[in-house]
């Protein structure tokens, strides 16, 4: 099978700020991510769990997003926007891709 | 024996009437489940209410009031006092705020920013208080004014932009610039969120289908309504309650206080309003009940967005944890009891 | 005012009924919550119906519809005419895929995939604009055949094998080959999905309980029924508004034209095939009904198994954003209009 | 015919009224879904039950029959035979494991882990049982005492407790021990459960607020109670079939027989406990229901967790696929006639 | 720690397809991998999102699947069978997994 | 963007074992995670899926983990210690991180 270098990036965020993010990728050009919901978690705001949230506001997610080597920078800044003010985690690794005419 | 009766009639009749009413309430199912529910949550239990269940739930419970407000407009018509009504509602909930914001400056030694985000909750409404409420009439056979659903709808949102306001008052212009371009898109947010949309909605079906509407929906929306209630209670109970053994060391005696004091200035400006409008008994504790609640729904959504400096275990723990089982115990029926000796 | 009567009595009475009854239909809670769903996607709103809730909607919907279909059937007894309705229900599957296809080789310009896509899911049928079209037919007090509902059954996927019989010949043999391949296990899969098992296994246990059976669930299947559809259908509404707002650009005219052309020559072909049949007026607007509308949950996804490279959004927005609320506002109310001047 | 009434009269008579209520029980709509949902996963057909309804079901099962048992209780008074009767479930529960244990060691080749967690598995109960026993009960017009419910509650966890000793009485000293770390905590988690925690919470919110409170939530936990049930069955059947479709490979024919020997012996030992006791023939039948029935919630999660090389799939399949339909079809009738036979 | 070197491979597919992939994987001998839920995305074919789907069709999941380096073709070949004519992504890292006997 | 060599585990483990193993974790100081929702799977103990559970005991989730390269041993050690007698899989990862920082 012949692959294709790539980036996979993984972005953790609150359910809120989805729209915001994905809008903000939409105009630097990134039309292609997945979004997973998330259960729970834990970091420097503490422990939170999906079951027990009344509010809409206490859910995150997590959006994949895989990504031609070159065109990373332009995502992050894209992402970094969105992300810097809010709590959330950006994470990025190596990936190969099988149909790489699609990124 | 003797000295109890005197003691008793020493008692203003008013307490003993919000003594009676309270005693009663707590022993409703309604307020029971709750309790359940932060019981369990204090002793660790595992049981939750799956997120979809809960939110069903939820559109159940904005669907069936929104449904017979709007049948009951219909059926009393409109007269002048909706629209004062709703003006009232539209300027409590942008005011409350500032006066929250002041109390909490001078009680608690929280920033500008989580004071004024706890603030902007405390002008929105909860809707479960309020359907508390309208059950509690209910059981006591006073009537009330259907449109008050309609009130309910228009708080939630105009106490945001108060929040904000007092936030960008406070900020360097800088950070305010960024804020604002954050809130781009906030405004059609808040206004379209699902919780209005649906409220309003039914509200509206509601009136324009009538008695002969409801009839055909009754069964649905009627009769379970209050069993319904009482699952929706015991899932706020268990969130309620996580929250507080989350948040319990954030929990300084200064914001307890606010936490209590704040809705019974909040029902007072309410009944203040209710007067005004000239509303009736039922309709002013509702009114003030509205005034008395704070957001646990629309508001902390919001303030993530736009306040994400602003630390939401604070905010939701004072309305979830405090302000809202204050309503539904005691808040309630003081302001019952109020609305009564003063309108009576 | 004469001229106006006048204009009124040249118009046919039939047209008057048929306005009379949209009128009516409109003001229905169950269509004005579509609506209202419709509305909130329009103006991009976040209210959702929760995924597990909307399934759990439609799982009720085909438990109860079935149950009570049954039990009907039981009560009234087999006649001939139930053999010879699920053979129609058949014939008409299989028939109309053909009949949408010619229609949209003429009036659009889709690829032959994607026109074979779409024509299947005019073949087989819509379990909600059923049921609306039986609560239509409650609500007017007219009775029909309780065993139309195993005909509904009967008609979700015959059109599947049209569609792919279309295509097949329209292919070039080597794709046709590795179709074959795929379509491997797809049809264990269609005839034992989930809507259809449910709705037949419910019919049978309602067949086999009869009026006792009923009397043990009634309050759950009966009375809140329509306010379940309510709910029902404004998630309906929202998914198609939402479907329509992200696929406006490729409704050209010629498929708006179809998507409403097309349920109507349904209807006709039902029509006939009630009369030869000889079923009640009722049923004729049922068997009608289920020949105009379109699926949007069995056949979309075995297009995606087998048909992937034709467009999901040009076929599920025919369907659930143009044919559904076609049948739900003005079909459903033309059909019996039909029925009825054919049929008294 | 002469023949057949011959037959007929030779049989004892017990044996007749089982196969009569056996036969009126395998027609009622519950047994009916859950055949549905055994031959839904036997055919692999796709349909499911979304996971939080499966999940909000069961809230609403055990909120239901809780609050019931507890208005029961409060409508009938507290008698001695309370105390005692919660005394004998929690000897039942410890007890019935061994016997299981035993019965295993006789009749399988299990090893000593999964001998252990099947064991543990028939002490505890199954809600759904009871659920089913209570309302054939009920269609019978049979009255029983409303604290079985506590009884159900109190029968979940012990058994866990006896499971666990069987298996450190047969392990090496090192792997006790770090057992012993394992389940640091999950005696908590066990004995609040959200189960029972919600059963408890519901029996004694219904024990306070007696009729009145059912009154005020009747339509929700009564009237549609059997409908849901009917869902309930459907899922259950759903899971069931699934598990023994995977593990049918498992199932050799000791462990098939101790499938069903096992819930026979444990419904005597619940008669013995009845008859001391002094239940009415409907608390005897219940109390039988409990013994005899297999735990497929707690007992499983509880085993993964402290015992976690047993083999969850022989467990559930046991419990589920083999004792689970045999009490809903069989046992719950053979118990009732037996009940009936020394009672009255 | 005894780590030994894998390879994760992450298939995004449409859900009426999940039952096709995951018996070709199991046909090829994989018989390891766990299905995540996906609640939204877009790519060449457009935005989704789970809630707003009457149909299952529209659904997607996410396909893991941890597998020694030298299987990697085979799964790969068995994937892309199912994958080829449908809309999704394939996306391999390395990884390093514990108790390496179980792969 | 400035961006850290980080380490992402990802630990895919039964249920009711989730408090344990995070429990565990906080024990060892790793105080950031991820919870995701696991719909269905296949390994060595056969295949299973959510929807067909009455137990909770059925499920699975996936706990993601990104951590600091120096501290992956603390983590491995910790998350060991409860995975080690249960069915489940831990896989590690190499990526890099926005906000290092907060790790
Ligand atoms: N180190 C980490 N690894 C994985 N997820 C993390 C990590 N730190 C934070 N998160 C996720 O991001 C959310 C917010 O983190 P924080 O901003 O640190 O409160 C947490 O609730 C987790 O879901
Ligand atoms: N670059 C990408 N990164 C992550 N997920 C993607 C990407 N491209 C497509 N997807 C996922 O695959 C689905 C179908 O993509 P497509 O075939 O491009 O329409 C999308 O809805 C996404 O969930
Ligand atoms: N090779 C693998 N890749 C991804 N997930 C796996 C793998 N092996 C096992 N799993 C997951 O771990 C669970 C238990 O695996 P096992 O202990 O092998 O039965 C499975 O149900 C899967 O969800
Ligand atoms: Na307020
Ligand atoms: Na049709
Ligand atoms: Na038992």
């Amino acid at each position: 099978m012949e692959m294709k270098q790539a980036k996979r990036v993984e972005i953790t965020i609150e359910a809120p700020m989805e729209t915001r993010l994905t809008n903000a990728l939409d105009r630097a050009g990134v039309t292609g991510y997945t979004i997973l919901p998330v259960l729970g978690g834990s970091g420097r705001s503490g422990r939170w769990s999906r079951e027990g949230q009344v509010s809409r506001a206490g859910g995150m997610v997590s959006i994949i997003c895989i990504i031609r080597p070159e065109r990373l920078d332009e995502l992050l800044e894209a992402a970094f926007g969105v992300v810097e003010r809010h709590i959330g985690v950006v994470c990025v690794s190596d990936c190969q891709v099988l149909r790489a005419e699609r990124f | 024996m003797a000295r109890e009766n005197q003691i008793k009639q020493g008692r203003p009749e008013v307490i003993e009437t919000i003594l009676g009413l309270a005693a009663q309430n707590l022993l409703s199912p309604i307020i029971l489940f709750f309790a359940l529910g932060l019981g369990a949550a204090f002793v660790r239990s595992d049981l939750t209410i799956p997120e979809a269940a809960a939110k069903s739930l939820s559109i159940y419970l904005l669907f069936a009031i929104g449904f017979k407000g709007g049948v009951s407009v219909s059926a009393h018509g409109i007269d002048a006092t909706l629209i004062l009504s709703l003006i009232a509602g539209l300027i409590l909930s942008f005011a409350l705020p500032f006066l929250a914001f002041a109390l909490l400056r001078g009680m608690t030694r929280l920033s500008t920013v989580d004071a004024a985000a706890v603030a902007g909750h405390y002008g929105s409404i909860s809707i479960v208080t309020f359907v508390a409420a309208t059950s509690v009439l209910q059981s006591q056979g006073i009537a009330s004014e259907g449109y008050l659903v309609a009130v309910a709808a228009v708080m939630e949102a105009p106490a945001i932009l108060s929040a904000l306001w007092i936030v960008a008052r406070f900020s360097t212009s800088a950070e305010a610039k960024e804020r604002e371009q954050d809130t781009q898109g906030l405004w059609r947010e808040i206004l379209l969120n699902g919780s209005i949309v649906l409220l309003v909605g039914s509200f509206l079906i509601g009136f324009l289908t009538g008695e002969d509407g409801l009839k055909e929906i009754e069964s649905f929306i009627v009769s379970p309504f209050k069993g319904v209630l009482c699952l929706f209670l015991l899932d706020m109970g268990l969130v309620a309650g996580r929250g507080l053994r989350a948040s319990a060391h954030q929990l300084r005696p200064g914001l307890i206080s606010f936490g209590i004091l704040m809705p019974v200035l909040g029902s007072a400006a309410g009944l203040i309003a209710a007067s005004l409008i000239g509303l009736s008994t039922g309709g002013a504790v509702l009114l003030m009940t509205l005034s008395a609640s704070a957001s646990y729904i629309a508001v902390p959504a919001a303030m993530r967005v736009a306040l994400p400096e602003a630390n939401p275990s604070i905010y939701l723990t004072m309305s979830l944890g405090i302000t809202f089982p204050f309503n539904l115990t005691l808040g309630i029926p003081l302001y019952l009891s109020v609305a009564q000796a003063v309108g009576g």
